[in-house]
């Protein structure tokens, strides 16, 4: 429909992909991880769903929706016929179902914010109802969902793995174990789980999208380090190595043309930033916070990845709609950034913490950014830190300045939006909340609500605009330095086919099981 | 021996429940708040507080301690944070990869360290025992790490002997054993030196010569069994040592362990996985030690009486 | 009533006797270079330890190899190698040196301590000593490590504080077969007090083990330390440790293997040249071997 | 050298016979800092089947060092042959390869250690450290070779030999190990057998076996043996021929008669003069003058038990009843002499009044009572003095002799470094070593002259008591001579008192005011010197007294009943001590048990 198939393609064979880290669970209401991310996309499928190797929405399960006037009421016609993997066939009832299930605070799901928008969202969350009022079951194929405030991404976050229907006999038979039993109507249904080693999806023969997917079986090794993953590729036994090309390996991958011919580049909806605590002084000055903008070398800092980056300007990546073109940013200078501190009243700089994750390369990163900051006679001491520790203390408020990589934001979903509320937005700027710097700008807020009210599909061009507009607040205040926008890099062993788009799929990461073939 | 036995193991349970007391108030005191690791970016407080509440969280120490030993008696680890699932489950499906891996390191360090050793002391003061100590001290210095995937690189992809990592057969095991034995072997090697040295100065040394049995014989019959009894209290002492090299050759060779299991529990605070691995990790140092005090009296038996 | 003996030839001092061994004196001189590094890197070194510069890397971002205007290569960061491993030096004898004989020095006290005296305070000793082993060592560390600020001494004290264990554990057990030994019951008839004993009789006696683990351990807490670090709980970032150069390059060992192997050569001398040392000064302490080279 | 020139070759040389063995101007040296230093110079011999040469001589004259060279187990590196050759038939073994070496060893040159505690391997059975012997020289299957273990196991006349075949060394008594170690010796039939001191460490019944077990098995096999001993009784018991040495030369070689009834050199008759004789049994002279003095030591009851544990949460089982309620008093200047068998409990008594051992009852010393104060404990060791029973165990081995020498005025803070140096030279001139010893370790000692630094040790705080544990058994006759000299001159000049613990019933005889006699924990005879041996009045004195060897060779001994069965042992139930021997009185403080029924023999 939306999608030409590739004329390519052939169906059958199978693919090993591996991971370094376990997967969870597969639970769609709880996995929020690397690994688990896509393959619970090709376990369930949500009412929308994206565009193979884009971020443009398109129906799922749903067969079509329509909105109400106000944006507030969205209705969905859903497909017939479509089976759970148990063969039973999938109806109003189980997205009802699904819906109130990740909104149940019982569930500890943690994308159940998402769903704010929801009437009855409230009451859910604070225990007095178990039921979504805002979520009603019309008839056996038809859902009408009724929202509290308007909200323009709604449809995106109804493409959110969180929002995946699954089958409810199937939840309550496993009971807390549905995340290893996981019963879905997507294109893959696990056909087996060796705790630690192995997972095996199969293909789903009754899959309702015509055609896909391709490949009977995707085995997933996990466990296993991004390097030996690397050396088992290039021997032939991998095909993907989920994980990427680690860097260690990359200057010889890339400098090898056989290989580096199976490389695939893409971009990412990635910002990597320093948070600034606006809060602790000196980095409560304006100024003081614009000079460390300033001070940092972005380049030589892409240089130190091995130029997996693009320097960055603003908080939003450059392929995220609303990103501001032509807006420079705040460009290197350590002079001027000089003067700015003088002008504070800190000539001779001050000494601050930076805290970053412990894992290759952030703590590089943090050293580059150390001796950037030096220049301008700011002593940072680094604080490399596990994940947990380092977003103990953004939460709590005591870092004065947080490298974001390691942690950084990947969008859950392709809109601006994604990018405000909890990392930049007063709701996140309290006790234990992701937005680091305590960057609190009230007006910008309102702004904010402003242009998710604009749900009407034809007023996005304006929406976008106000959404660029917000982001040029934030740049005004510097609560950020934005750093990098990172790149992926992926590769694949000779014998994969398919667009290489699949392979840097924006939402299926890293790879687009339901899409690819092999050729051979 | 009955007797002797559940005298231990009574002291073993001792010595649990003091390793869970510690493990749980440390992490108590760990700076890192393991709900907001479940909670995840797009939480409110109020999520985060639910959530707190609902695992019990909010709780006193004493009173969370006290619910997490009444687990502990019926065999309840509790359920992983952010895994979902039973800590017992998790850790009963990695448990015997891991001690696979620890028994083919510890075979392949006693083989390894004690020929080294016994080598060093016949030969002492030589070039070979020269060369054998730094062979040693090399053992011992060599990151662990760097170690295991140059033998990957060595003898899985360039020669192909060995799998690319992986579990399963025994040529899975070989290449992790060795890096993992590596570092022991270099202490084995120098214990069993000095052990030696020791004993081929004992008296009854030379009456075995004096019986004209060959050098072999008077080494390995007479020497290695009376050589080798303070070494076997070592490999009780050595498990707890193996903990921190088994994380990293677990992931060099995608063996499926609890060492990584604890590794990612570690970086996300995941306490039932940390508790749960930290006693079923104290369980194996102390049977270890068990074993290594019931096995002495079978090879001396001078403290068999007791 | 003479007897065969030969010319009494007038004993030398241990020191003496040292001396004449040419391995315990590369030893010695080995460990005076790397003091001697600790102590005057700044002024033996061309760079900063921490200065990053731009020729450093290649275009592709790439370390440098050694040889050229960086004499042993830089790393990842640009960074001058040999200014590293020099500056480096402080931490990694900090830690194999100060927090190794720290943990040596607890081991030998609680151990001797526990086999000397047996009765109940052996057996709180021991049973604590059992307790601590029980525990992952990894674990502990981190822990405690996480719990204060990470610096350089509170990591050689969290070092020493999971270290001592092995070390007490084995000098336990040689301790308590020493103290049935009839030159110590004939000391006590004597009416020499405890601590008499224990240093004049019993410690020199443990000297082999001591020296045995304390070698051994240079190599096994310089490691740790980098281990910690390698969690953010060592030395943080930039002060190099020689263990941490390794930890923060070694998944680089074959696209750049001297921030690997250079590094990891330099605890290995060193703990080579404890050894030496080591080895040479058991042996000048021990009556038995005279005769011997 | 003279010595040597002197001795007619006729005089070892059976006529016509070819020796098995024969030494040729063997020279054995020691590497040290200075240089190569000879232990053993010059020294040649032959031995034939069938016969006994027996090496005699000084302690630290070099007789274990001669027989290491010949079984070519000299201990490496320092010490080596220089010089000569030891022929076994027309090889000549200083110039064999290891392996070849290895295929004499055992099966024609066999060796019975020193040391019997220490030579056997503790973790491997009996049976196996013998079969494996017969293993190692003979292609016999298991079956054979157990039989023949077995076989030798009978011919040392060892009780139960089958169940011995699966016990440990540890669960032995040391005249057992002595024994197996000569099984393990014989089971070869080898044509030389060297037995170096085969029973210093032995009491004197297990000795008369020992030496009896000897002679009957040369005479069955016609083994050809190296006995080396210092002790001139068993010398002349058992000895064809003889040779003296002295600081590693040989100074005298001969039969074992004319030696004893002509020697040449003026040390070999020092040497047989100083040989301490039992003195013919004579009536008790009424009243003894020694007894009259203070009080030094005063033990009541005292008992001493070691708890066995076991079952259940290790609770005490069984105990040893090592003493067994012994009352005694020493008084200033007086020598008792406390003799019995080994494991009688000679040893605990002397560890419990050096406050080693915790036990009940009561031990006062100078007036001060064991058990009191830190300071009173303090105060009695300075007042008694214990040398220990094996001296090599007893001296810490990493210092300096002269330092522990001079350890005990350390420790009771008297005099400065400088009059503690002096002391300890003269306290090393008085028991016969010299001041160049003072900065050697103890390893560089013979086993006689380790003995003598314990004794110089014991003195040196010149105490009122000396406990003296077996002190002068490991030295040869003339040191033991000069020894028992300087223990009666200390006596005489300060008034030192001793209690003199000792198998030899000799040397008992001969220092001797007062002896105990002990048993299985107890005294069951105690009195002067001439009523114990005059008139002894308990089987088992006598006993002890018929095993004594005498030095010459012309006695004639009765054969005497063997005693095959093991001690009685001090191990017994909890709560069920043994039975107290009432003593009765002879008159004259000459008293003996009563009761009967303990007798080994009954
Ligand atoms: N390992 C050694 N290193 C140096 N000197 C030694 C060594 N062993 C023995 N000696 C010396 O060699 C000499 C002879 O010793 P040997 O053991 O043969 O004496 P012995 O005649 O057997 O005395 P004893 O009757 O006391 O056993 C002694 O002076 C002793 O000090
Ligand atoms: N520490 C101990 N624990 C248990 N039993 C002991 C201990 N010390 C001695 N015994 C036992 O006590 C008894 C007496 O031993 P002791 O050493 O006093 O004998 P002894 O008369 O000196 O013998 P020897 O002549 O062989 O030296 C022996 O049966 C011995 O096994
Ligand atoms: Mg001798
Ligand atoms: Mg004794």
């Amino acid at each position: 429909q939306d999608y030409t198939h590739d004329p390519n393609a052939r169906a059958g064979g199978g693919i090993v992909v591996t991971y370094k880290d376990d997967v969870a669970t597969l639970d769609p209401a709880i996995g929020y991880d690397w690994q688990n991310w896509s393959m619970i996309k090709s376990l369930f499928d949500g009412l929308m769903d994206y565009v193979p190797g884009t971020t443009e929405l398109r129906p799922g399960l749903a067969e079509s929706y329509e909105i109400s006037e106000d944006g507030m009421t969205f209705t969905f016609r859903l497909r017939p016929g479509v089976k759970f993997h148990n063969g039973r066939e999938m109806t109003a009832e189980d997205v009802k179902y699904s819906l109130d299930r990740v909104t149940n605070p019982a569930t500890q799901s943690p994308g159940a914010g998402f769903f704010g928008s929801i009437a009855g969202y409230d009451a859910m969350s604070d225990g007095s109802a178990t039921s979504l009022g805002g979520v009603e079951v019309v008839d056996p194929l038809t859902v009408r969902i009724t929202l509290s405030r308007p909200d323009a991404t709604f449809l995106h976050v109804m493409a959110l793995n969180f929002a995946s229907v699954v089958a409810r006999e199937a939840v309550e038979a496993a009971g807390d174990d549905f995340g290893k039993q996981p019963v879905g109507t997507g294109a893959f249904k696990l056909a087996e789980w060796t705790l630690g080693q192995r997972l095996v999806f199969e293909k789903n023969a009754d899959y309702w999208r015509a055609g896909v997917p391709y490949l009977d079986t995707v085995t997933f090794e996990v466990g296993q380090e991004p390097i030996v993953a690397l050396l088992r590729l290039q021997n032939g036994e991998v095909d993907v190595p989920g994980d990427g090309i680690p860097p260690a390996k990359f200057v010889e991958v890339m400098g090898d043309p056989e290989q580096a011919a199976r490389v695939v580049e893409g971009g990412q909806l990635h910002t990597g930033y320093i948070t600034l605590n606006v809060n602790t002084p000196p980095l409560d000055n304006v100024n003081v916070r614009k000079a460390i903008n300033m001070a940092i070398n972005k380049e030589r800092i892409t240089q130190i990845i091995n130029g997996r980056a693009v320097a960055a300007t603003q908080p939003l990546p450059p392929s995220m709609p609303g990103y501001t073109e032509g807006y420079e940013g705040y460009p290197f200078d350590p002079e001027g950034a000089k003067a700015l501190l003088a002008e504070a009243g800190l000539a001779d700089g001050f000494d601050t913490e930076l805290y970053v994750m412990n894992t290759d390369p952030n703590p590089r990163i943090a050293q580059a950014i150390q001796q950037d900051l030096a220049t301008i006679g700011i002593r940072a001491s680094i604080q490399s830190l596990a994940q947990a520790n380092v977003i103990e203390a953004g939460g709590a408020g005591n870092a004065p300045m947080i490298w974001s990589g390691g942690m950084a934001w990947i969008a859950d979903f392709p809109d601006p939006s994604n990018f405000y509320g909890p990392i930049l937005g007063c709701a996140g700027a309290v006790e234990g909340g992701w937005n680091w710097s305590k960057y609190c700008n009230e007006a910008l807020d309102a702004m904010a609500v402003e242009a998710d009210g604009i749900t009407d599909p034809a007023m996005s061009g304006a929406r976008m605009a106000k959404w660029s507009d917000v982001y040029m607040g934030v740049m005004e205040d510097a609560p950020w330095v934005p750093v990098f926008n990172e790149q992926r890099y992926t590769m694949k062993s000779p014998r994969m086919g398919g667009d290489d788009a699949l392979y840097v799929d924006p939402v299926s990461i890293p790879v687009n099981y339901d899409y690819v073939y092999v050729t051979e | 021996m009955a007797a002797y036995l559940f005298r231990r193991l009574a002291q073993a349970a001792l010595i649990l429940l003091g390793v869970s007391f510690i493990t749980f108030f440390l992490l108590y005191a760990l700076p890192a708040d393991p709900v907001r690791q479940i909670a995840g970016r797009s939480a409110t407080a109020e999520t985060v507080e639910n959530i707190r509440r609902q695992l019990g969280l909010d709780q006193p120490f004493v009173v969370q301690y006290w619910r997490y030993l009444s687990g502990l008696v019926q065999g309840d680890l509790g359920r992983s944070y952010l895994q979902k699932s039973e800590v017992s489950e998790l850790i009963a499906a990695r448990l015997p990869a891991t001690l696979l891996l620890m028994a083919g390191a510890i075979l392949c360090e006693l083989v390894v360290g004690l020929t080294m050793g016994i080598i060093a002391a016949l030969r002492r003061g030589t070039a070979t025992d020269n060369a054998l100590m730094i062979t040693s001290f090399v053992g011992v210095s060599a990151p662990q790490f760097v170690v295991g995937l140059l033998l990957l690189y060595v003898f899985a992809v360039k020669l192909g002997w060995f799998p690319i990592g992986g579990y399963g057969t025994f040529a899975h095991l070989v290449l992790p054993s060795i890096t993992l034995g590596i570092l022991g072997s270099g202490w084995y090697s120098r214990m069993m030196r000095s052990s030696m040295i020791e004993v081929l100065r004992q008296d009854y040394i030379r009456t075995a010569r004096a019986k004209g049995l060959s050098r072999r014989r008077v080494i390995l019959r007479h020497a290695l069994p009376n050589a080798i009894l303070p070494i076997i209290a070592m490999i009780g002492i050595d498990i707890g040592i193996f903990m921190g090299g088994i994380v990293v050759v677990e992931s060099v060779f995608g063996w499926p362990g609890i060492g990584q299991l604890a590794w990612q529990a570690i970086q996300r605070v995941d306490i039932p996985i940390i508790m749960g691995v930290t006693l079923v990790s104290a369980c194996a140092i102390v049977l270890g030690n068990l074993l290594a005090d019931i096995v002495t009296p079978f090879i001396d038996p001078r403290i068999r009486v007791r | 009533m003479s007897d065969t003996s030969f010319p009494e030839t007038r004993p030398q001092g241990a020191l003496a006797r040292l001396a004449r061994r040419k391995l315990a004196v590369l030893g010695l001189v080995l460990i005076g270079l790397a003091v001697g590094c600790a102590i005057f890197a700044p002024f033996l070194t061309s760079y900063g330890p921490d200065e990053q510069h731009f020729d450093g890397l290649t275009i592709e971002g790439a370390p440098l190899p050694p040889g050229g205007e960086y004499l042993l290569g830089t790393d990842l960061l640009g960074r001058d190698l040999l200014s590293r491993l020099m500056h480096g030096a402080r931490t990694s004898l900090i830690i194999g040196v100060v927090a190794n004989g720290l943990a040596l020095l607890i081991g030998t006290l609680v151990g001797v301590t526990a086999g000397y005296f047996r009765g109940w305070i052996g057996s709180v000793l021991m049973r604590f000593t059992d307790l601590m082993m029980a525990f992952p060592a990894l674990l502990l560390a981190i822990c405690l490590a996480a719990i204060f600020q990470p610096s350089l001494w509170i990591v050689a004290l969290v070092i020493a504080l999971v270290n001592w264990v092995q070390t007490a554990r084995v000098l336990y057990t040689e301790t308590t077969s020493l103290a049935e030994r009839e030159f110590i019951a004939a000391e006590r008839a004597l009416g020499a007090g405890h601590v008499r004993i224990l240093f004049l009789h019993i410690l020199p006696h443990l000297v082999p083990t001591i020296i045995v683990w304390g070698t051994l351990g240079i190599s096994t807490t310089v490691l740790l330390e980098a281990t910690l670090s390698f969690l953010g709980i060592g030395v943080q970032p930039p002060t190099p440790s020689w263990g941490n150069i390794i930890f923060e390059n070694q998944t680089y060992f074959q696209a750049a293997p001297w921030l690997v192997f250079l590094p990891g050569a330099a605890i290995l001398v060193l703990a080579l040249a404890f050894n030496l040392v080591g080895d040479a000064l058991r042996d000048v302490l021990d009556p038995t071997q005279r005769g011997r080279d | 050298m003279t010595a040597l020139a002197q001795t007619q070759p006729g005089a070892v040389k059976a006529p016509g016979a070819e020796p098995v063995l024969s030494v040729e101007g063997l020279t054995i040296s020691v590497r040290t800092e200075s240089g190569l230093h000879p232990l053993v110079s010059d020294m040649s011999f032959a031995l034939e089947r069938g016969r006994t040469l027996a090496i005699a001589g000084e302690s630290g004259s070099g007789k274990s060092i001669t027989s290491l060279a010949i079984m070519g187990l000299l201990p490496p590196p320092a010490v080596r042959v220089t010089g000569g050759s030891i022929r076994l038939g027309q090889t000549d073994l200083t110039a064999l390869p290891e392996e070849a070496l290895q295929r004499i060893r055992g099966n024609r040159i066999a060796m019975i250690f020193q040391e019997p505690m220490t030579s056997l391997n503790p973790v491997m059975t009996i049976g196996r450290q013998l079969t494996e012997a017969i293993e190692a020289h003979e292609a016999l299957g298991r079956d054979a070779a157990r039989a023949l273990a077995l076989q030798a196991l009978r011919a040392v006349r060892i009780s139960e030999p089958e169940r011995r075949l699966g016990q440990y060394p540890h669960e032995l008594s040391g005249g057992m190990r002595q024994r197996i170690m000569i099984a393990m010796a014989l089971a070869l039939r080898p044509d030389v057998l060297i037995a170096d001191e085969p029973t210093t460490a032995l009491d004197v019944t297990v000795q008369r076996e020992v030496l009896e077990l000897l002679r009957d098995l040369q005479r069955d096999l016609g083994t050809a043996i190296i006995l080396i001993t210092h002790d001139m009784g068993v010398v002349a018991e058992l000895a064809d021929d003889v040779i003296v040495m002295q600081s590693g030369r040989m100074v005298e070689q001969g039969t074992v008669e004319q030696v004893f009834t002509a020697p040449r050199e003026p040390y070999t008759r020092a040497l047989l003069a100083a040989v301490p004789r039992m003195r013919p049994a004579a009536p008790a002279p009424v009243a003894q003058a020694a007894a009259r003095g203070q009080v030094v030591a005063r033990l009541s009851d005292v008992e001493v038990t070691f708890d066995v544990r076991g079952g259940l949460f290790g609770r005490v089982t069984h105990r040893v009843h090592a003493v067994a309620g012994v009352s005694l008093d020493i008084r200033e200047g007086e020598t008792v002499a406390l003799v019995g068998e080994s494991g009688c409990g000679k040893s605990t008594i002397a560890r419990a009044m050096a406050g080693l051992v915790p036990f009940r009852g009561s031990i006062e010393i100078g007036g001060k009572r064991l058990g009191g104060t830190a300071a009173d404990l303090r105060a009695a060791r300075r007042e008694a003095q214990l040398v220990f029973q094996d001296p090599m165990a007893a001296l810490d081995p990493r210092m300096r002799v002269g330092d522990l020498v001079a350890e005990p005025l350390v420790i009771h803070g008297i005099g400065t470094a400088e009059s503690r140096r002096a002391r300890v030279v003269d306290l090393f001139e008085r028991v016969g070593l010299s001041r160049r010893h003072v900065e050697r370790y103890p390893h560089e000692f013979s086993g006689g002259q380790r003995q003598r630094i314990c004794i110089a040790r014991a003195l040196a705080l010149e105490p009122r008591l000396i406990i003296a544990d077996e002190s002068v058994s490991a030295l040869d006759v003339s040191v033991q001579a000069r020894v028992l000299d300087l223990l009666r001159a200390l006596k005489e000049e300060f008034r030192v008192s001793y209690l003199f613990i000792s198998h030899d019933m000799a040397v008992v005889d001969n220092i001797a005011d007062r002896v105990a006699v002990m048993y299985l924990g107890q005294v069951v005879e105690l009195g002067t010197r001439a009523q114990v041996f005059g008139s002894p009045a308990h089987p088992y004195t006598r006993r002890l007294i018929e095993a004594v060897p005498v030095p010459d060779p012309r006695h004639q001994r009765q054969p005497s009943a063997r005693l095959d069965t093991e001690i009685p042992s001090p191990v017994r139930r909890l709560g069920d001590p043994p039975p107290r021997l009432r003593l009765r009185d002879l008159g004259n403080g000459h008293v003996v048990a009563e009761d009967t029924a303990l007798h080994p023999t009954a």
